[in-house]
């Protein structure tokens, strides 16, 4: 198989059943294309890991893609509520989902935990709250020199992490620019990954110290025009708020939401037909 | 010019409390709009600190998301998460942190995770997001909610965050410095009162009185012994606000 | 004192004797003209910190203001001794150095934790080494979730850091760019820093994701043209490989180096007047 | 073809043990120049990572430092120090690691501290860089050593960077992947037999006798019972290597 592929291809040899799975960008540069592909291909009791939930992972966790998620926050950024997210952990549909829950503080720590090689992230936090009672996944280390206590966070090492980049040139070396999150580090972090971008050039022309993640750490990359939309690349495109705010009515129902998805992603092929039934 | 509206109270009186070249660690909403209007008027040297990754930020306009490309581009420099938690945060760099919260208890213990039990939740909140840490490690925090009696409770559900925990020196027993110094709700401000950190009335905005506050808090309220009326907000303040809300709208129109 | 200042006044108000004092930049950037201004203030009882010593740490052991150094490669890269650092530690000339030593991956983790307000980086090292027998600040602790046995190095908090990069503007904000080593790290974990650079501009146009410290965790920025001569500045001038080479036979001898420091750099006011006598 | 010298041997010996897209952690001197030979004949895409924090560097002409403005130039990325050691070679993306020494032992151990005892040393060696932790973590590591009894020695004064350590398994009982997989020097190649993980001699370059490395090595040496002579360097070996010092030396005197 060719580095650079298709995203129907990338998802298929890449993502298996049962896999953890995380899909990072904070708030910029979401791979929603790629999460779209992952439910068209109907994955099943995957993990997924991502700081921010978002609306794609509301998207796969109600259509019964999550069998466990592990995030720091999980709304809709300046809206309110995940209405998916909230129904599987409050009533269970379409089935339980169990929760890893942490802090984002606490996720970047493991995520560099990971991308480092390290089995923990140590970090100041967690002190007072009650998180620690509930997340066995939050423990504390005494530092050797001070006696202080500190917390740990186990390594995030996703079986296959999903980025979205706007560049990639023809070896399938990638360029981000703007937040860039955590993703140079989920990247890292992963067993497999595959970057979806904007567009593949010739040359990166990348600045000195930019975000580059050279080809031999990426199993895939696959050109998807404004695969980020309804979140945005920097450069390319704007975020579309109005979708987010829409999401809101959408997904407060469970059946105006099973339509929904099914009318936009499950019957269409690939990410450009769900824009333009999104459009039309 | 037009009364202030709750939203704007509330807004106002927190950017009263930023200090200009004060370092402040923002979220989306309520604390984004004050540090901006702090900026925009007697602070213009504010650092904004947004947990996307934007050190700096001078945004023109309001941003909707914490990652907004505006702030991006306006910023002094943009760095990974990983960075903005360990470095900026942690390293001790935040003099002000914002926290919002679904409830905010008695000792301004915060709770943005679940009403209910934890493990079958009655309402499952968003979560932690920085806040945990945010309250643990800023130089000291204001919280902003909106005052009701579900939401300034004797005992939060869950703390998310820490304030003063149960109280006294607790806080900084557990190993904890800094913690809110104010909880600003669209009818007044609450402190920690000296020694005890239990959370008293320290202003009243025009026109609340002290039953209508007691009535939309969760225990038995007590008012500091130097309780104030707000100041109004003046018609600067108020335009610049405004200004900056007409000029955010006028862009997402676009 | 305003913030953009002279280098002769940011050493006397900010390097005390007695001091932790590190000088950063990787083969890169290294700060020369800084050390030297040190030197001609007469600064004692230093605990030096620096990853790769280089010349400017041998000359200003050499030359008695150090105490300790903090470290984990001293030579001179590509040539061979440092010969001052070699006679401090071998015959106590000019008198006894305390080190504390560690390896590069540890001092770059100590750094990184000094930083990030912990007092202790974590990292897989030392197994199987001797160091951690005769460096106490060397220990170990037990990863919570997988009982792993990983080292731990103090952290690593100057007094005060100084580095040498290209640009700052006029309120003080600084970048720099190309091989950026531990600088960002030596900056954030110190009380106090001093940043000298090649030229101060109206805007620093950065790229994105650019290294750039803000102003305000900077108090003195100094315009020194040439400062990290004889090392380099990407985009500005090349690393000058015959004085690293020259210093071999300089270095050699405690009065053909106490002669050379006394001419080139006790007796002249400033770097350029440095210049002028090496070149002369 | 001018015959080749022994620094010349090592470099091609070293280089013909690089793969194709192997990544190589790599040092400046005979590491550098023996990954750049392997890159401009038989490797064309091997990636190579400097500790100054160039990944996948292309240098045309050799750098003199570790930091030299040309690997940033070349490189498809340029990071920090601290990201160098962490995300890279802690993250276990290295393949192979060189290493020199001022000492070797028997069972492959590192000095590059101390000759005579820690404390007052009889020769104080620039010490560790980044030594100890490219041994214990890069898949592999090539040790590159001039041949002498006073470099190869029974046992080392200091174990900077570990090697087989007392042999047998004891790397691997200390927790320890990887190790060395073979010693180059100007007389020989040698190996760590397999189980006792003691350096036996598996090449001698031609023209050395056993007799001859066995008095340049501070033990009693075993011959592998494959020992071979090391295959002449290829008039393309030897044109591309002295093509590429000629160009750097043509660089660095302009």
């Amino acid at each position: 198989m060719s580095k650079i592929t298709s995203l129907t291809d990338a998802i298929h040899e890449y993502v298996h059943d049962g896999d953890s799975v995380a899909l990072e960008g904070f708030t910029h540069l979401i791979p929603y294309a790629a999460g779209h592909e992952i439910m068209r291909q109907g994955r099943r009791d995957l993990a997924l890991v991502r700081m921010t939930p978002d609306l794609i992972y509301d998207q796969m966790i109600g259509m019964g893609c999550a069998r466990k998620l592990t995030f720091s926050w999980g709304g809709n950024p300046g809206v309110g509520s995940l209405h998916r997210f909230r129904d599987a952990v409050e009533k269970r549909w379409p089935h339980p989902l169990e929760i890893d829950e942490r802090s984002h503080a606490s996720m970047a720590a493991a995520y560099t935990a990971g991308a480092a090689g390290l089995p923990m992230g140590i970090l100041r936090g967690f002190v007072g709250s009650d998180l620690p009672k509930y997340n066995p996944n939050i423990r504390f280390v005494e530092c050797p020199f001070t006696g202080e206590k500190l917390a740990a966070t186990p390594a995030i090492n996703p079986d296959v992490s999903i980025i979205h980049a706007q560049k990639a040139d023809r070896k399938g070396n990638v360029l981000l620019w703007g937040i860039v999150g955590v993703q140079k580090e989920a990247v890292l972090s992963a067993k497999r990954c595959i970057v979806t971008v904007e567009e593949i050039v010739d040359t990166l022309n990348a600045p000195p110290n930019a975000c580059v993640l050279p080809s031999w750490v990426v199993d895939a990359v696959c050109e998807v025009p404004g695969g980020a939309f309804p979140s945005y690349s920097d450069g390319y495109y704007d975020r579309d708020n109005a979708v987010y705010i829409e999401w809101d009515s959408i997904s407060k129902d469970r059946d105006a939401f099973s339509e929904w998805m099914k009318f936009h992603v499950m019957e269409t092929n690939n990410f450009e037909e769900f824009r333009e039934r999104l459009e039309s | 010019m037009k009364e202030a509206t709750p939203t704007e109270m509330m807004t106002i009186v927190a950017a009263r409390r930023l200090k200009n070249r004060a370092t402040c660690f923002v979220g989306i909403g309520i604390p984004s709009m004050a540090s901006n209007l702090a900026r925009l008027t007697h602070a213009p040297e504010i650092v904004l600190i947004y947990e996307s990754g934007t050190v700096g930020a001078k945004p023109t306009i309001l941003p909707l998301s914490i990652g907004d490309g505006e702030l991006a581009e306006t910023a002094d420099a943009v760095v990974s998460t990983p960075e903005i938690f360990a470095y900026w945060l942690q390293g001790g760099r935040v003099d002000i942190g914002f926290l919002g919260a679904a409830q905010v208890d008695r000792f301004a213990n915060l709770n943005s995770t679940v009403i209910g039990d934890y493990a079958s939740p009655k309402v499952r909140l968003p979560g932690a997001g920085g806040a945990p840490e945010i309250a643990a490690l800023a130089k000291e925090t204001l919280v902003i909610i909106k005052h009701s009696s579900r939401s300034l409770v004797d005992r939060v559900d869950f703390i998310t965050s820490a304030g003063y925990l149960d109280g006294g020196d607790a806080r900084q027993k557990a190993g904890l410095r800094g913690g809110p110094s104010a909880v600003i709700t669209d009818l007044g401000v609450l402190v920690p009162e000296e020694g005890a950190n239990e959370l008293v009335v320290e202003q009243l905005h025009p026109g609340v009185s002290r039953e209508r506050i007691q009535e939309a808090t969760g225990w038995e309220l007590r008012f500091s012994d130097t309780v104030s009326e707000t100041e109004e907000p003046t018609d600067s303040e108020l335009s610049v606000l405004r200004n900056l809300i007409a000029r955010t709208e006028s862009a997402r129109a676009r």
